[in-house]
C-alpha cells in the first residue's frame, strides 16, 4: 500500500545539512495499522510526511497504493491526497473556523452536501465527545481537545490511508483507548491503512500490527509488533519496549537484588505465548523444593496472546534450583539469571 | 533668509514650477553685475506669496495684478509690485466648435479650479458673452457668482494642467496662455477667443514686500529684466504668445 | 463662508461616491492582485517566478507613479470607461488604478502572516488552490486584512482630495480651493472636521470589526 | 508553598459560561513534586496557569510562597514570577529566535551577563541534548524538539517554583526519563516546588510525591502517590490508575477466563509494599494441593516500595482453594476473586 | 527637453534627502506610535482604554488632513523646527506628519498579528512592559514590520511629489511641473523611470528582507 524506496530528505539550513530521512526502505500493507518509534528527532515526522509529499523526498520514491505521487498532476495528487487522512503533531486548525467548520472543512472541500456534512461532522463529534464545543473556536479549547478536534477532521472524509502524527500525545489514557478503539474499528470495517507515529508503546501494543524503530533517519529494525516486543534487537528498541513492559528492574528491587547474599538466584523468566497458560510456577514450586518469588515484572496479553517476563528469585538448595531450571527450561519460556550489581 | 541691508548681493526668488527659462536668462545678466538670483521653485500658488510675506524670499514672479491684489486683500499682506513683466493671454479653446457662439446649451467648459484663474476664465466667458457676472466682481470668484447663464452652461473647474487635456469631454475649455503653448497650441491663432492684449489685470510682476521695494538690488534686477533683450528672449522662447509687457507701476493703479 | 451647506453636503456625497466606488473596485482588482502575489512567489502554493516578478513589477510601477501623472496617462481609458476624463466618476478610474496596487501589498502583507500550519492541513487534505485560498488563507487572514483595509479606505479618502484636479469635487477638494487658497477657515475647519469624523468613524470601525474577527 | 483556595475560573463565550475550575483548594509544599491528572478538558492547564496568574482567578485567591499574586503591584509581580518557571503544553516559543536565544531569553531579561549566559545556555542545551541545534530556529526543530527547548528555558533562571504542563508529551520514554531524572534531581539539590501536569501516570509514579485528581473543575481526589496508585477512590483515578499498572483485565485474557467452567477459579491479587518480599504465591503452592497459574498483571516498585498486582488462577478442589486463599488472607495482600463475563 | 541632467540629478537627491530623512523621522515617531497602539488597547499589556482612544483619535486626524491641507496648517511648527517654510528641508517637516501616523497603523496592524502564546511567555518570564515589546512583540512582529514599512515608504515617495508646494522640489515635482504641466514627455519619462527603478528596488529588497527574516 505504502511502499518506501530509499528514500532520503534532506533538509538544507544557512550552515548545515540534516538528514532526517537518510535511505529508508518500508513496505507497509494495504489494511495494516502500522507503528513507528523512535527518539525526538529521529525522523517520524518527516517520514510522514514524505507520504502525502508534505516534505518531497530529496530522493528515493513513495508510492501509496502503487502511484508514485511525485510522477502525477497537480489534478491527480490533489485526488490522491483526498484519500490520504493526517492528523498533525501540532494540529494545525483553523483559528478563524469553528470546531464544527475545522472538521467539515475536508468534506467541503469535496463537495459534500450540506446535511451530509452536519451529519458526519456532528457524529464525528460526537466520537471524539466533543459534540459540546461545536461553536468554539480552537483558541477557546484545551490542548486535548484541539487534538481531538484535528482527529475528527482526518477521519471526516473516511481516507483509505490515515497518517497520525502523535495522534493521541496530548490525550489521557482513557481518551487514548477510545480513539486507539475507534482506529482499530474502521481499520477493521472499511481495511482502512494506518501509519501511525507514536512515543508512547502502549499505543503501539494497543493496535499496531507491525512496528518499525528508525534512529537518526534510519529504520533499525522492524517487524510484527509481537516480534519486535518479545525479542528487540537494537538499543533504541529494547528501551521502548522496556518503557512498556517494566522490564528494566527498579532500583529498588535492584537494591533487593544486591543486598541478597550469594546463595540467592534471580532469574528473569520470559512467557511467550502459551508459556503462561500452564501454571508453571506452582509447578516448580510443587516438583521442587525451592521457594520462588516475584520481584518485579508484567504479563499482559499482545496481540491476543499472553506475554511477559517475570523476574523470579529461586530459594533452595543449588542443585534442587538446577534442576527446576531445567524444568523451566523445557517449557516454552526463555530463562536468564540475573546477577547482583557489582557495586 | 533675506536680509535687509542695501548692499545685499543674493536675491531669492520665488517663481511658479516651470516658468523659469526667462529668469534663468535674466540671472546670468545678474552674475555679471555682481548680484546672484536664487530661484525657489513653487508648484503652486498659494505659498510664494506668503513665503515672500514671512522673509523667506525677497520677490515673486509668477502672479497676475488681479491675483496679487486679491491675495493681498484677503490675507493683508503688504506686498508691492516693483515692476511689471509679461501678459499671458487667456483663451477660449474647443475641439468641437470654431466661435463661441456655437457652443451649445448645456455645454460643459473647463476652467482652471484655483480662485484667480477661475476668476479670470469667467471674465473671459463673460467678455465672450457667454456669461453674466455682478458688477462687483472681484475677479477672483467660483461658479456661483455667475448671475445669467443663458446657455446654461456648466462650468468644471479642474486644475490648470487639465484644461488642454479635457477638451475631448467638453464643449470649450478655457487654457492659461502658458499652458495652452505647452500644449502645442498657439493662443492667439488657436484659441476661440481670447484676452484682449492689454488686459491689465493680467500683466504679471515681480513683487517684493513693500518695505524692500526701494531696495537697489531690486530695481536693478527689475530693470534688468525690462530691456530689449529679455524682451526678444521672451518672444522667442514662447513663440509670439507670451508678450513682453514693460509698463509703469502707475498702469498697474500703484 | 464662501460657500454654502447644500455645497457642503454635495462635496461629502462626491466623497462618499468616490470612495466607496473606488474602494469596491480597487479591492476587486487589488484582492486578485494580493492573493497572486502571495500564491505565485518563491515557495508558495502555485510557485511561478516569472509571473510573480512581473506582476509585481507592473503593482511597483502604478505604486510609482505620482497620482496627477497617473491621473493624466490613463485619461484614454478613463474616457473609455466613463465616457469623459472629468467629473466624479471620471475619478474614479484613476483612484482604482492608485488604490488597487496599494491594496495588492497591504493584502500580501496581510496574507504572508498566515501560519504555514493552516497551509499545509488545506495541502494534506488536497485543497485545490482556489479552496487554499478561499477556505484557509482569506478567513485565517481576515481580521489582518480589515485592519489593512481600513487603512487603505483612509489612505483612499486622502487621495481623493487630489481628484479636484479633474472636477471630482469632494470634500478635500472644497479643502483645498475654498480652504487653502482662498483662505476660507471655516470651510477649511468644517470639512476637514467632516473627514476626521469619517476617518474617526472608519477607523473604529475598522478595529472593532478585526477585533470581533480576532476574537480576543 | 502554593495554595488554592477555592479557585474558580469561568471563561465567558459569545453563549456559554464555562467553569474550568469550580472551587479548588489545594495546597503544595515546599520542595514538593505536584502532579495532578485528569481527563483532557478537566481544567490541568487553568490550574497550573491561575498560579502565575496567566488565567486570573475569577473568584477565590492563589498564593505563592506565602504571596497572594493578585493583591501585587505590577513590579513586583514581575519579580515574583521571574521565580516561577513554565514550560507551556504548546511550547510558546520565538519563532524569530534561534534554539540559545529562545534558551537565554529569561536569563538576558534578568540582566545575566553574557558569558554567564553562554555558559548556562550551553549547560542547559547540553541537558535536553540539543546542543547541535543552538542555531537553528524552532521550525526547523522536531515536536520533541520543541518542547525540550521549552523546558530548557523554564529552568535557565533556576526558578524556585516550576510549572510543567505536559512537559514532557511529545517525548520519546528514554528522553522523558532523561528529562523526569532532571527534574528530580534539581528538586532535589535546591529544592524547587515542582507542580507538573500530565497524562501520563508513568511520569507520576516516576517522580512525584503527590497527585490530585481533577475531574470537571473539581479535585475529586488527592493524596500521596502510594496511597492514590493503590487505593483509588473516584472512577477516574482508577482509570489512571489502570492505565500503568495493566490493573484492567485484556480481552485475550478475559476469553480465557469466560472460556473455564466453574470449577475454576480466578483472583486478583493486591500486592502492598513488603508482600512481593515474602515468596508467598510458592508457598502457597507447596502448602495446598492448588495450582497457580499467573495470567496476568505487573509488579513493580513505588516510590521504593514494591507494588502491584497480579491476576492468578488457582487450580485445584474448591476446599483446598478456600484454606489457600485463607493463607493468602493473612499475609498483607489483598485477593478478590474475579468472575467470567456474564456474557 | 525643458531641464537638464543636472536637474534630474539635483531632483533626484532632493527625492532622497526628502523620503530618507522623512522616512527615518516619521518611522522614529510611528514606530513608538503603533507600539503604544496595540500595547494600550483593550486587553493588552498596558491597557489604557481612555489613552488608546485619545491616541488613536490624533493619529486618525491627521490621517485625515488632505497632505496639501496639513503642509500649510504646520508651516509655523516648520519654520520652528527647520528655520524656513519652503525648500527641500521644510517639505520634511509636513512629511513626518502625514507619514508618521500611517507608519503607526502600518505597524499597529503588524504587531496585532503575533501569537498571543509568545506574549503569554514573556508574561510567565515576568517581563518588563520595555522587554516584552523589544524581545517578544518587535521581534516576532519583523518581518511583517519590514514589509509593511516598505509600502510606507514608497507612499512617501508617493508624498513627496507634492512638497513643490513648498519649493521642495524632487522627482515626482519634476515630472508634475514639467511633464505635466509643461508637456515635456520626455522629462516625464525620465522621472517616472527613475521613480520605478527607485521603488522596483524598494519593493525588491523590503521582499527579500522579510523573506530572510520569515526564513521561508
Ligand atoms: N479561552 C477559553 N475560552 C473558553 N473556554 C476555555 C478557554 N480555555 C479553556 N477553556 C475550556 O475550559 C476547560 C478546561 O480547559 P483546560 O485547558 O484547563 O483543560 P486541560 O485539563 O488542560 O485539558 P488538556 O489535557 O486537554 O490540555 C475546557 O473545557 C476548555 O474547553
Ligand atoms: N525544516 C527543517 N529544517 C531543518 N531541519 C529540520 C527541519 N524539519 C526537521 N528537521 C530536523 O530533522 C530531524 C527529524 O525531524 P522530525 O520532525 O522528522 O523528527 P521526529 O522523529 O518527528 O521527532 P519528534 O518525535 O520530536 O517529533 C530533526 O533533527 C529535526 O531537527
Ligand atoms: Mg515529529
Ligand atoms: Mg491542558
Amino acid at each position: 500500500m505504502i511502499t518506501f524506496k530509499n528514500v532520503k530528505k534532506i533538509y538544507e539550513t544557512n550552515d548545515q545539512s540534516i538528514a532526517a530521512l537518510n535511505g529508508v526502505d518500508l513496505e507497509i500493507r494495504k489494511g495494516e495499522i502500522f507503528g513507528v518509534i523512535g527518539f525526538s528527532g529521529a525522523g517520524k515526522s518527516s517520514l510522514l510526511r514524505c507520504v502525502n509529499l508534505l516534505e518531497r523526498p530529496t530522493s528515493g520514491s513513495v508510492t501509496v497504493d502503487g502511484q508514485d505521487l511525485t510522477t502525477l498532476s497537480a489534478k491527480q495528487l490533489r485526488e490522491a491526497k483526498q484519500h490520504i487522512g493526517m492528523i498533525f503533531q501540532h494540529f494545525n486548525l483553523l483559528d478563524s473556523n469553528t470546531v464544527f467548520a475545522n472538521v467539515a472543512k475536508p468534506l467541503v472541500l469535496k463537495g459534500v452536501k450540506k446535511d451530509e456534512v452536519e451529519r458526519r461532522v456532528t457524529e464525528l463529534l460526537e466520537f471524539v465527545d466533543l459534540a459540546d464545543k461545536a461553536d468554539h473556536y480552537p483558541d477557546q479549547l484545551s490542548g486535548g481537545q484541539k487534538q481531538r478536534v484535528g482527529i475528527a477532521r482526518a477521519l471526516a472524509t473516511q481516507p483509505s490511508v490515515l497518517l497520525c502524527d502523535e495522534a493521541t500525545s496530548a490525550l489521557d489514557p482513557q481518551t487514548t483507548q477510545h480513539i486507539l478503539r475507534l482506529l482499530k474499528q474502521i481499520n477493521q470495517e472499511y481495511g482502512i491503512t494506518i501509519l501511525l507515529i507514536t512515543h508512547e508503546m502502549g499505543v503501539i501494543r494497543e493496535i499496531c500490527d507491525r512496528v518499525a524503530v528508525i534512529e537518526a533517519g534510519q529504520l533499525i529494525e522492524s517487524g510484527t509488533v509481537f516480534d519486535v516486543f518479545s525479542n528487540p534487537q537494537t538499543a533504541t528498541a529494547k528501551n521502548f519496549v522496556r518503557s512498556v513492559m517494566q522490564d528494566e528492574i527498579p532500583a529498588s528491587v535492584q537494591k533487593v537484588i544486591d543486598q541478597r547474599d550469594a546463595g540467592h538466584h534471580i532469574y528473569k523468566i520470559n512467557f511467550l505465548g502459551a508459556g503462561t497458560g500452564q501454571p508453571l510456577l506452582s509447578q516448580v514450586a510443587k516438583r521442587f523444593d525451592v521457594d520462588l518469588n516475584i520481584l518485579h515484572g508484567s504479563i499482559t496479553e499482545l496481540q491476543n496472546i499472553p506475554f511477559g517476563s517475570l523476574l523470579v528469585e529461586l530459594i533452595g538448595d543449588a542443585a534442587e534450583i538446577k534442576r527446576a531450571l531445567q524444568y523451566i527450561d523445557q517449557s516454552d519460556v526463555i530463562v536468564e539469571e540475573v546477577l547482583a550489581d557489582a557495586s | 533668509a533675506a536680509s535687509g541691508e542695501e548692499d545685499q548681493k543674493t536675491v531669492k526668488l520665488g517663481v511658479s514650477g516651470s516658468d523659469t527659462q526667462v529668469w534663468e536668462y535674466v540671472a546670468k545678466k545678474a552674475k555679471k553685475e555682481g548680484i546672484t538670483i536664487e530661484l525657489v521653485k513653487f508648484s503652486d500658488y498659494v505659498q510664494p506669496n506668503l513665503a515672500l510675506a514671512e522673509g523667506e524670499i525677497d520677490a515673486n514672479s509668477f502672479q497676475t495684478v488681479s491675483y496679487f491684489n486679491a491675495f493681498k486683500k484677503e490675507h493683508k499682506l503688504k506686498l508691492s509690485p516693483i515692476a511689471t513683466t509679461v501678459i499671458a493671454p487667456m483663451g477660449i479653446y474647443s475641439d468641437k466648435v470654431k466661435d463661441v457662439k456655437d457652443i451649445p446649451v448645456g455645454g460643459k467648459i473647463a476652467v482652471p479650479n484655483e480662485a484667480t484663474n477661475m476668476g479670470r476664465a469667467l471674465l473671459l466667458l463673460q467678455e465672450a458673452g457667454l456669461i453674466k457676472l455682478p458688477d462687483d466682481f472681484d475677479g477672483n470668484g467660483s461658479v456661483d457668482k455667475i448671475v445669467e447663464n443663458p446657455k446654461k452652461l456648466k462650468i468644471v473647474p479642474v486644475v490648470a494642467g487639465q484644461t488642454p487635456r479635457v477638451l475631448p469631454d467638453v464643449s470649450a475649455s478655457i487654457i492659461n496662455n502658458g499652458i495652452a503653448v505647452d500644449a502645442g497650441f498657439n493662443p492667439i491663432k488657436d484659441s476661440i477667443f481670447h484676452e484682449n492684449e492689454t488686459a491689465k489685470p493680467y500683466i504679471n510682476i515681480i513683487a517684493t514686500r513693500t518695505e524692500d521695494k526701494d531696495k537697489k538690488t531690486l530695481k536693478k534686477i527689475a530693470s534688468l529684466y525690462q530691456q530689449d533683450d529679455v524682451a526678444a528672449f521672451i518672444k522667442k522662447e514662447y513663440k509670439g504668445s507670451t508678450i513682453p509687457t514693460f509698463v509703469p507701476l502707475s498702469d498697474i493703479g500703484e | 463662508m464662501l460657500v454654502n451647506y447644500t455645497d457642503i453636503w454635495t462635496a461629502f456625497l462626491q466623497t462618499l461616491t468616490m470612495v466607496g466606488l473606488s474602494l469596491l473596485f480597487s479591492t476587486l482588482i487589488g484582492l486578485p492582485l494580493g492573493i497572486l502575489l502571495v500564491v505565485t512567489r518563491k515557495g508558495a502554493l502555485l510557485e511561478q517566478i516569472p509571473f510573480f516578478n512581473v506582476l509585481s513589477g507592473i503593482v511597483n510601477i502604478f505604486r510609482s507613479v505620482p497620482f496627477i501623472i497617473l491621473l493624466v496617462a490613463i485619461i484614454p481609458l478613463t474616457r473609455l470607461i466613463v465616457g469623459s476624463s472629468i467629473g466624479t466618476q471620471a475619478a474614479i478610474v484613476p483612484l482604482v488604478f492608485y488604490a488597487a496596487p496599494y491594496i495588492a501589498r497591504l493584502i500580501e502583507s496581510s496574507l504572508l502572516e498566515v501560519d504555514t500550519g493552516v497551509l499545509e492541513a488545506a495541502e494534506a487534505m488536497g485543497a485545490t488552490p482556489l479552496q487554499t485560498i478561499f477556505r484557509f488563507l482569506l478567513p485565517e487572514a481576515f481580521s489582518s486584512l480589515v485592519l489593512n483595509l481600513t487603512i487603505a479606505t483612509i489612505g483612499l479618502i486622502g487621495a481623493s482630495a487630489m481628484a479636484g484636479a479633474i472636477g471630482g469635487g469632494g470634500l478635500g477638494d472644497l479643502a483645498i480651493t475654498y480652504g487653502y487658497q482662498r483662505f476660507d477657515t471655516t470651510v477649511m475647519i468644517i470639512t476637514v472636521g467632516i473627514l476626521v469624523i469619517l476617518v474617526q468613524g472608519l477607523q473604529t470601525t475598522g478595529n472593532l470589526l478585526a477585533r470581533k474577527i480576532r476574537r480576543h
